[in-house]
């Protein structure tokens, strides 16, 4: 057995085993299985790769691992052993002296993980102090130091910085320097790009990669994004519902998957170059709604806001003009903050504009010329679906509102009406009786995708729709709107951060950045050598995933 | 002491009063000298401008700073202040006072009779604010004879002078004070009184020192008198008891049993013609009639209110506006408990179902209301329906005081029959506020104000009072007692039942 | 978070006071009685009380007595006491002195207490201490400030144990020993009520600091307790504080006023109630002012000190 | 706070709130004796088994007053809540939803009138308001509102921008649907919790305006006039100041621990 090396003993001994490991929460409703006989190895110099949904439990592997247990978590007697080490075995003030130093940790999210209260400097330097017995001086000396690895351009500036003074990709890599501070055995790292832009995440993702070449030091990488994991481990193993289901190499499962969830998880991953999309309009189709030149300044005020409460004003949009043709799905890709939720809010009549709309054959100028007849045409679906269906309404009244709002049916015909609208996005006609805390996300997606389509729309606006949704569901939800996309002949703007998805769904793709439109091509011409060098640098951040790459 | 000594000059005033005053703490020996006396009272020291103050606390700063003509002493009869002596015509319509010689205001002025008559003249002068005005108002005309010799003529004849000048408003302000602006009376003092102003501080502490150039050779013996003020009864009392205090000007009836019985502590209470009156306006529905009033009389138990309101710290009043203080008060017959007889009355009024009535009265001081509250209770079973409402000072002033029908009213006692009557009864009364106005009643005040001749005036006061008893303008259930309470260190204090002069000047400190 | 969001907001304030005081003008003058009737009393004949009026000044119509007391404030001039005959200057400068005597040893012995009580509770969670401070709390927000007076004077000033004064002042100047012993109980009373809810905020906002995402991280660089709940609990839950004892100052100074007057604390709250029963306007207007200006420059002097405290704000 | 204490805290905020609401609502038919009855024999006792609680300075039964007092304590705090609640989220809702100068300008006033504190402002009102109870009520109400408005607002924006609402908007739905369906019923969560919380701090500052003069006045049995009455004699007899204040404190705790417990449950995370 692995256990049975004792410490020292040459590198077979693997940096991290975790053997038979179970990992139980009680609670008033009865014990939650977070984890289920957990097998898995993390050899000398290796990056594993932890791949699972929200809730498969993969976060509280990396507690137990790093002892940082709730009071209510019950744990079986598996092992868990760093170097050989039984870490169950420790103290709290052993474990002190192994967290940081021995075993170190990157988080998900850098701008909550770090103090707002404290220099960016003694946040690093404190770790130093702490393990390496270094003044203060040395430590801050020596902090300079390693956030240069980090590929900060001014490392002494850096580190005088306060959190909220730094972006979002300097935080991490500061993140990231304190992790690396005293040269531990094992660094996990806990979905470490998930909350930084598409370029941002790339470039640390490369960081990690020329820092693991550097010191090859072990990692446990967990993360739910399939691609980005093929693309730093050397083993992989799939957690889901606490259990791995699958381990091996990276090429063994992306290649070979085993297991019927890997098949179904690496299924549900967008592939640019598998279409999914319904044929395309003909390029000689009119447009059936066209914005052009539209401006959006946040902030503005009236005269007595001004003299009472002045704030300043920015640019949500700048002279963006977009145009979706009958029929057409266009994508609308940017960063977040780049300004495509705004245009989103424009053309669903919810934030004044400068500009013009035009609609079929009405042309609109500002938000008070928006009508009925356009609000019924155009309907937009939101990112969140815990926020977008009203809590104290059930589907029955969510879904019958624009059946009364519009006339669309008679009265005596809404209940069947709700009814195929549910059955039309793969509900069961029951659901009209839930109210939607009884639904799940994906759930509450497809109501709140009915509820667009139940007015007969023409243009249908998809804001981020399935950025809260887990990968596999994800996938669904994007196939159920192809599917309503073909049956009704709608038009649909998908506005997502997400390329390999909408390049899956979109016959057109507007790049926006800082408010402005960077780019809009066919999805033929995306990998074209003379696109905007901004599309290249988005398109070069998210390779397909390994499967495909492989 | 020294002051009973003084001969009487007045022919007029030789009366002779039932009322022993108590003196608490016999005098133990010699007065000693020095020593710092702390008053403590509840209500502030607003203002010293002696002509309008009326505040509880104000009183006895005034009473030691200043003087006055003539003084109420603890007898209760007029004695020798700054005038040492005086005499009235045989017809009481003039009376001439002595002054003292040499005596000096405390910034060191002579104090002499055109003092005395800028004194009167400001309180005469309509447009000055002046408390005494009402009482003094029978003045036609005040001359200074020589330096010191005044001279006043009277309107009317009025027997009972000398204590009209020993009003605790009239006291004798400089001539050059009156001169100048009367904002300076507020906080400027300028007395020749036994204690000066050291400091006044309206919010905590006013303190008095000695004045040793007073008139009285020796006295007085203190070196200074403090007043603190405490607004909390509890805060005072406690404070008094742990002994920080050495006099509490006013004790509240509650705390009466127990500060009494506390060591060290020498309790004082001073029958007194204070009372509570009920107001009935005898041109208002349905107190027009007498039965009405007279059942309402009879629906009051005035032993119980004397034991529930002032703890028994009083007697109980059959509705005589006199209590037996007054020379010339009447035996009055008792008006015994008795609902069924009310019941009776009210029927034979009209009412035999019983009569729903608002009864109106102030918040300030609590005792209106109490006392309210409890003939709300007792004249239940006498078919009474009484809804006490009780209103801010404030609204109670300016709405209810002399303009409605049924309200509580609260006052002090006077120092005459004369006084009294002319406060409340007759119909030019300074505060007439019942619509009474009897003619007849107002001829036997007057007639007893009038004459010098002892047998009349106790046949008009007495025919009076029993036409007063007979028509009932109030319903008057008991007197109070002055409480007051004193560190067993303090000697020679006592009080007055008008409960406006202090004598402190007598008071020394045994240590 | 500007010299100019400051002073802005500052001229907010003390527009809206005028506003208040302009009020407060023209509602008495609706109401019956004044000033000269409350000082006369039952004494007061028409004749004098209208002398008195007329000396007084509330004779004049309203509007021209509010114009001249702006014209006086404006010149510094907060005019003349009705009832006291004193200038209203030294009348609610004396108080405000003792007032502020008062208050400020109330809050800095509340903070002093409240705030290591709050953080022991939020680190105890779920411990013996944490239930009792709670309970505490919970009692101590739950006792209006005349009860716990009452309740204060019978058991630590009665005649049981007569432990403390039961009322009265003497100000620092006088005797230190004997502002200590009488500021006991009256700074006791409105003690219990701040210090209830400020350890209740403090608690909440050091548990919330506690299970935030960079609690988690000092504690996984393997940090010991003592420096992340110094270090990086405390000064993250202090801003919070502040806010929650700057918006206290408000009950305080509310409290005040009960207090005072049970304790015969020769302060402004007292003044005011003395004022009110009286009806002298010139005294309350200046009281308001003061009290209003108080709330608001405190509410400021938080802004500035949870700047101080919390780097996002400063850059802001 | 650890779940069993708690849910311990909200029993016993729910206990007390009922005992209370118990006492307002039924206390004047149960009580044992008639709360004005005077008992001159029994004056300032103990409790004995004919006065539970003891008996006043009249003799009347404390027990009595206290249960005939409860409902003009309990529905002042409940009175004074609900008109300033109301008025203050009438005002909320209406700068909330305007938004805009109407906004700014209401939102001006509003913190001006919160920079006066709200004791002294409820004091003032009630000087020139006249005193009593009514006039203490609204009192309580007014000086309610800018601090209500304040919260109905913050409410209001904050479920304004829900994607359900923007959903209605750009649905085209009319405006009071919004407000009335989709808004309010979602921003009345917070507004609630906040006026159980302040019902508590209502029968505060009542029954303080009470025990000033101010508010209720005698022969009420409001429990600060009781205790303002009582006051005099405490010394005599303790329990005539103990139980209307401690009544007072059980009342004010029940709604405080009641809507701590409201809170959690209605946002389990925050847990003060």
């Amino acid at each position: 057995m692995a256990g049975a090396n004792t410490h020292g003993d040459g590198v077979d001994t693997p940096v991290l085993e975790v053997a038979g490991y179970s990992l139980r929460y009680a609670t008033p409703s009865g014990p939650i299985h977070a984890l289920k006989n957990i097998d898995l190895r993390v050899a000398h110099g290796q990056t594993h790769g932890l791949v699972g949904e929200s809730g498969s439990g993969k976060s509280s592997l990396a507690w137990a691992i790093l002892r940082y247990l709730p009071e209510n978590a019950i744990e079986n007697d598996g092992r868990l052993l760093l170097s050989g080490e039984s870490l169950r075995d420790r103290t709290l003030s052993q474990i002190l002296e192994i967290r940081g130093r021995r075993i170190s940790m990157v988080f998900q999210d850098p701008s909550t993980s770090l103090n707002p209260a404290m220099r960016l400097g003694e946040q690093l330097s404190e770790v130093l102090i702490r393990h390496r017995g270094l003044t203060s001086q040395e430590a801050l000396e020596e902090s300079e130091a390693a956030l240069a690895r980090t590929g900060i351009a001014k490392p002494k500036d850096m580190l005088r910085r306060y959190p909220h003074e730094a972006s979002g990709g300097e935080k991490q890599r500061v993140v990231i320097a304190t992790a690396f501070a005293c040269n531990p055995e094992l660094i996990v790292f806990d979905e470490p790009t998930t909350a930084l832009d598409t370029i941002t995440a790339q470039q640390i993702l490369e960081l990690f990669n020329q820092l693991q070449d550097e010191t090859s030091i072990s990692a446990l990488y967990i993360s739910h994004d399939l691609g980005l994991v093929s693309r730093v481990a050397d083993v992989v193993s799939v957690i889901s519902s606490g259990e791995i289901v699958e381990s091996g190499t990276c090429a063994e499962v992306f290649q070979t998957p085993r297991d019927d969830y890997t098949k179904a998880l690496l299924g549900a991953v967008p592939n640019p170059k598998q279409w999914l999309g319904v044929t395309e309009p003909p390029p000689e189709a009119p447009a059936l709604m066209s914005a052009k030149g539209v401006t959006v300044e946040y902030g503005r005020q009236s005269l007595v806001g001004q003299l009472l409460a002045p704030k300043p004003t920015h640019l949500g949009a700048q002279d963006v003009s977009i145009e979706v043709r009958k029929g057409e799905l266009v994508g609308l890709v940017g960063e977040s903050g780049s300004g495509k939720s705004t245009m989103g809010k424009v053309l669903s009549g919810l934030q004044d504009f400068d500009g013009s709309v035009r609609f079929g054959d009405r042309n609109f100028a500002r938000l008070s010329e928006i009508d009925r007849t356009y609000r019924r045409a155009v309907q937009i679906v939101f990112q969140h679906p815990d926020a977008s269906l009203n809590p104290r309404q059930r589907v029955r009244e969510i879904l019958s509102r624009p059946l009364k709002l519009y006339d669309i049916v008679p009265p005596k015909e809404r209940a069947e009406r709700i009814a195929n609208l549910l059955e039309q996005v793969r509900l069961p006609r029951e659901f009209a009786d839930r109210l939607p805390h009884q639904l799940s996300g994906g759930e509450k997606q497809r109501v709140a995708i009915a509820r667009a389509f139940a007015a007969e729309p023409e243009l249908v606006i998809c804001d981020e729709i399935t950025a809260s949704l887990d990968v596999s569901v994800q996938a669904s939800v994007a196939e159920l709107l192809m599917n309503l996309q073909r049956q009704t002949g709608t038009a649909c703007l998908f506005i997502t951060h997400d390329l390999n998805l909408v390049r899956q769904l979109a016959h057109r793709i507007c790049v926006m950045q800082h408010g402005r439109l960077m780019d809009t091509f066919h999805r033929d011409d995306a990998e074209r050598p003379d696109r905007n060098p901004y599309t290249r640098a988005l398109l070069k951040a998210v390779p397909p995933p390994a499967s495909q790459a492989a | 002491m020294s002051f009973y000594d003084i001969p009487r000059r007045s022919a007029l005033l030789a009366m002779a009063l039932t009322l022993a005053v108590p003196t608490l703490g016999a005098a133990q020996g010699d007065p000693k000298m020095g020593g710092t006396l702390k008053i403590s009272h509840s209500t502030r020291i607003a203002t010293l401008n002696v002509l309008s103050l009326s505040g509880p606390a104000e009183y006895p700063v005034i009473d030691m700073a200043y003087s006055g003509l003539t003084r109420i002493g603890p007898d209760s009869q007029p004695m020798p202040d700054l005038a040492e002596s005086w005499e009235g015509s045989a017809d009481a319509t003039e009376f001439t006072f002595h002054l003292r010689e040499g005596v000096t205001f405390h910034d060191g002025t002579p104090a002499t009779a055109s003092d005395v008559v800028a004194t009167y003249e400001a309180i005469l002068n309509p447009d000055v604010p002046a408390s005494a005005a009402s009482v003094l108002n029978m003045i036609d005309s005040v001359e200074a004879v020589d330096d010191l010799t005044v001279k006043f003529s009277l309107k009317t004849p009025f027997a009972d002078f000398p204590t009209s000048t020993a009003h605790a408003n009239a006291r004798i302000m400089s001539e050059e004070a009156l001169a100048g602006d009367h904002a300076m009376l507020e906080t400027v003092v300028n007395g020749t009184g036994p204690f000066k102003m050291e400091s006044y501080d309206s919010a905590r502490i006013t303190r008095l020192v000695r004045n040793d150039d007073y008139f009285i050779e020796g006295k007085p013996y203190l070196d200074a008198v403090e007043m603190h003020l405490f607004p909390d009864l509890a805060a005072e009392t406690t404070n008094f008891l742990s002994g920080d205090i050495d006099v509490m000007l006013l004790v509240q009836q509650a705390d009466y049993e127990r500060i009494s019985s506390a060591p060290g502590v020498n309790a004082l209470r001073v029958p007194s013609g204070r009372y509570v009156n009920v107001v009935m306006r005898f041109d208002q529905e349905p107190f027009n009639d007498l039965r009405v009033r007279e059942a309402l009389a009879y629906a009051i138990d005035r032993q119980l209110l004397v034991d529930l309101v002032l703890e028994g710290l009083g007697r109980p009043a059959h509705d005589n506006i006199l209590s037996p203080e007054f020379r010339f008060r009447i035996d009055t017959p008792e008006k015994n408990y008795d609902p069924e007889r009310a019941k009776a009355l009210l029927a034979e009024a009209g009412y035999p179902d019983g009569l729903k009535l608002d009864l109106v009265a102030s918040n300030r001081p609590a005792i209106r209301a109490q006392v309210a509250i409890a003939i709300k209770q007792m004249a239940l079973p006498a078919g009474f329906d009484i809804n006490v409402e009780t209103m801010p000072h404030d609204t109670y002033l300016a709405n209810v005081w002399r303009k409605g029908g049924f309200y509580m009213a609260y006052w002090g006692m006077q120092p005459t029959e004369d006084a009294t009557f002319n406060l409340l009864l007759t119909s030019n009364a300074s505060y007439e506020d019942t619509g009474w106005a009897n003619a007849e009643f107002d001829a036997l005040v007057q007639a007893g104000r009038s004459t010098t001749i002892e047998s009349e005036r106790a046949d008009a006061y007495t025919k009076a009072q029993e036409l007063m008893l007979a028509e009932l303008p109030y319903i008057i259930a008991f007197y109070e007692d002055v409480l007051t309470a004193s560190r067993e260190n303090v000697q020679g204090y006592t009080l007055n039942p008008i409960n406006r002069y202090f004598y402190l000047e007598n008071v020394w400190l045994d240590e | 978070m500007t010299l100019g969001y400051l002073v802005r907001r500052l001229l907010a304030v003390i527009l809206v006071l005028f506003v208040v005081t302009f009020a407060v003008f023209a509602i008495t003058m609706i109401l019956p009685g004044n000033a000269a009737v409350m000082i006369l009393g039952e004494y007061g004949t028409d004749e004098a009380v209208a002398a008195l009026e007329s000396r007084l000044g509330l004779n004049r119509p309203w509007y021209i007595q509010y114009l001249d007391w702006i014209g006086g404030i404006l010149q510094g001039d907060l005019g003349q006491s009705l009832r006291l005959s004193l200038p209203v200057a030294d009348v609610v400068g004396d108080a405000f002195w003792n007032s502020a005597s008062l208050a400020v040893t109330a809050l800095v012995s509340v903070t002093v207490i409240a705030i290591p009580l709050g953080v022991l509770a939020a680190i105890k969670r779920g411990t013996v201490a944490d239930l009792v401070i709670g309970m505490f709390s919970y009692i101590g927000a739950s006792m209006p400030e005349f009860v716990t007076a009452t309740l204060l004077l019978i058991f630590l000033a009665g005649p049981a144990l007569g432990l403390f004064p039961a009322g009265g002042f003497v100000s620092l100047g006088e005797s230190v020993g004997g502002f200590s012993s009488h500021v006991v109980l009256p700074a006791a009373t409105l003690g219990l009520i701040l210090t209830a809810h400020i350890s209740r905020q403090v608690r909440s906002e050091m548990s919330e600091v506690l299970s935030s995402d960079y609690i988690r991280a000092a504690r996984l660089k393997g940090l010991r307790e003592r420096r992340v709940i110094r270090r990086h609990a405390l000064p993250n839950s202090l801003a919070p504080a502040v806010a929650v004892i700057s918006l206290d100052i408000g009950y305080l100074l509310g409290g005040i006023i009960v207090v005072e007057e049970i304790f015969a604390w020769p302060g402004l709250g007292r003044l005011l109630i003395y004022a009110l029963e009286n009806r002298d306007l010139p005294v309350i207007q200046a009281i308001t002012l003061v009290l209003a200006t108080v709330y608001a420059l405190s509410n400021l002097l938080s802004d500035i000190v949870i700047a101080i405290l919390d780097p996002r704000v400063r850059y802001a | 706070m650890p779940k069993a204490f708690r849910a311990a805290a909200g029993m016993t905020g729910l206990g007390l709130l009922l005992l209370v609401m118990g006492a307002a609502i039924f206390g004047p038919f149960v009580a044992p004796y008639d709360p004005q009855t005077f008992h001159p024999a029994a004056r300032l006792q103990g409790p004995s088994a004919t006065h539970w609680l003891g008996t006043d300075q009249f003799g009347r039964d404390l027990l009595s007053r206290l249960l005939n007092g409860a409902p003009s304590t309990v529905f002042f705090g409940l009175g004074a809540t609900l008109l300033g609640v109301g008025a203050g989220s009438i005002i909320g809702v209406i700068a909330g939803t305007a938004g805009g100068w109407i906004d700014s300008v209401i939102m001006r006033i509003l913190d001006g009138l919160l920079a006066v504190p709200e004791l002294l402002f409820t004091l003032l009102i009630v000087t020139f308001l006249g005193g009593g109870m009514g006039q203490a009520m609204l009192a309580v109400a007014i000086a309610f509102t800018p601090g209500m408005a304040r919260i109905a607002r913050s409410s209001v924006l904050s479920i304004r921008t829900r994607e359900y609402v923007l959903a209605a908007v750009a649905r085209g739905e009319r405006s009071h649907y919004i407000v009335l369906r989709e808004v309010l019923p979602n921003a009345v969560g917070p507004i609630i919790v906040e006026a159980t919380i302040r019902v508590a701090f209502a029968i505060m500052i009542g029954a303080t305006l009470g025990f000033l003069g101010l508010g209720a006045q005698p022969p009420s049995t409001e429990w600060g006039l009781m205790v303002a009455e009582a006051r005099q004699f405490m010394f005599r007899n303790a329990w005539t100041v103990a139980v209307p204040g401690v009544a007072i404190a059980m009342a004010a705790m029940g709604f405080n621990l009641f809507g701590d417990a409201l809170r959690d449950s209605l946002d389990p995370r925050r847990s003060r």
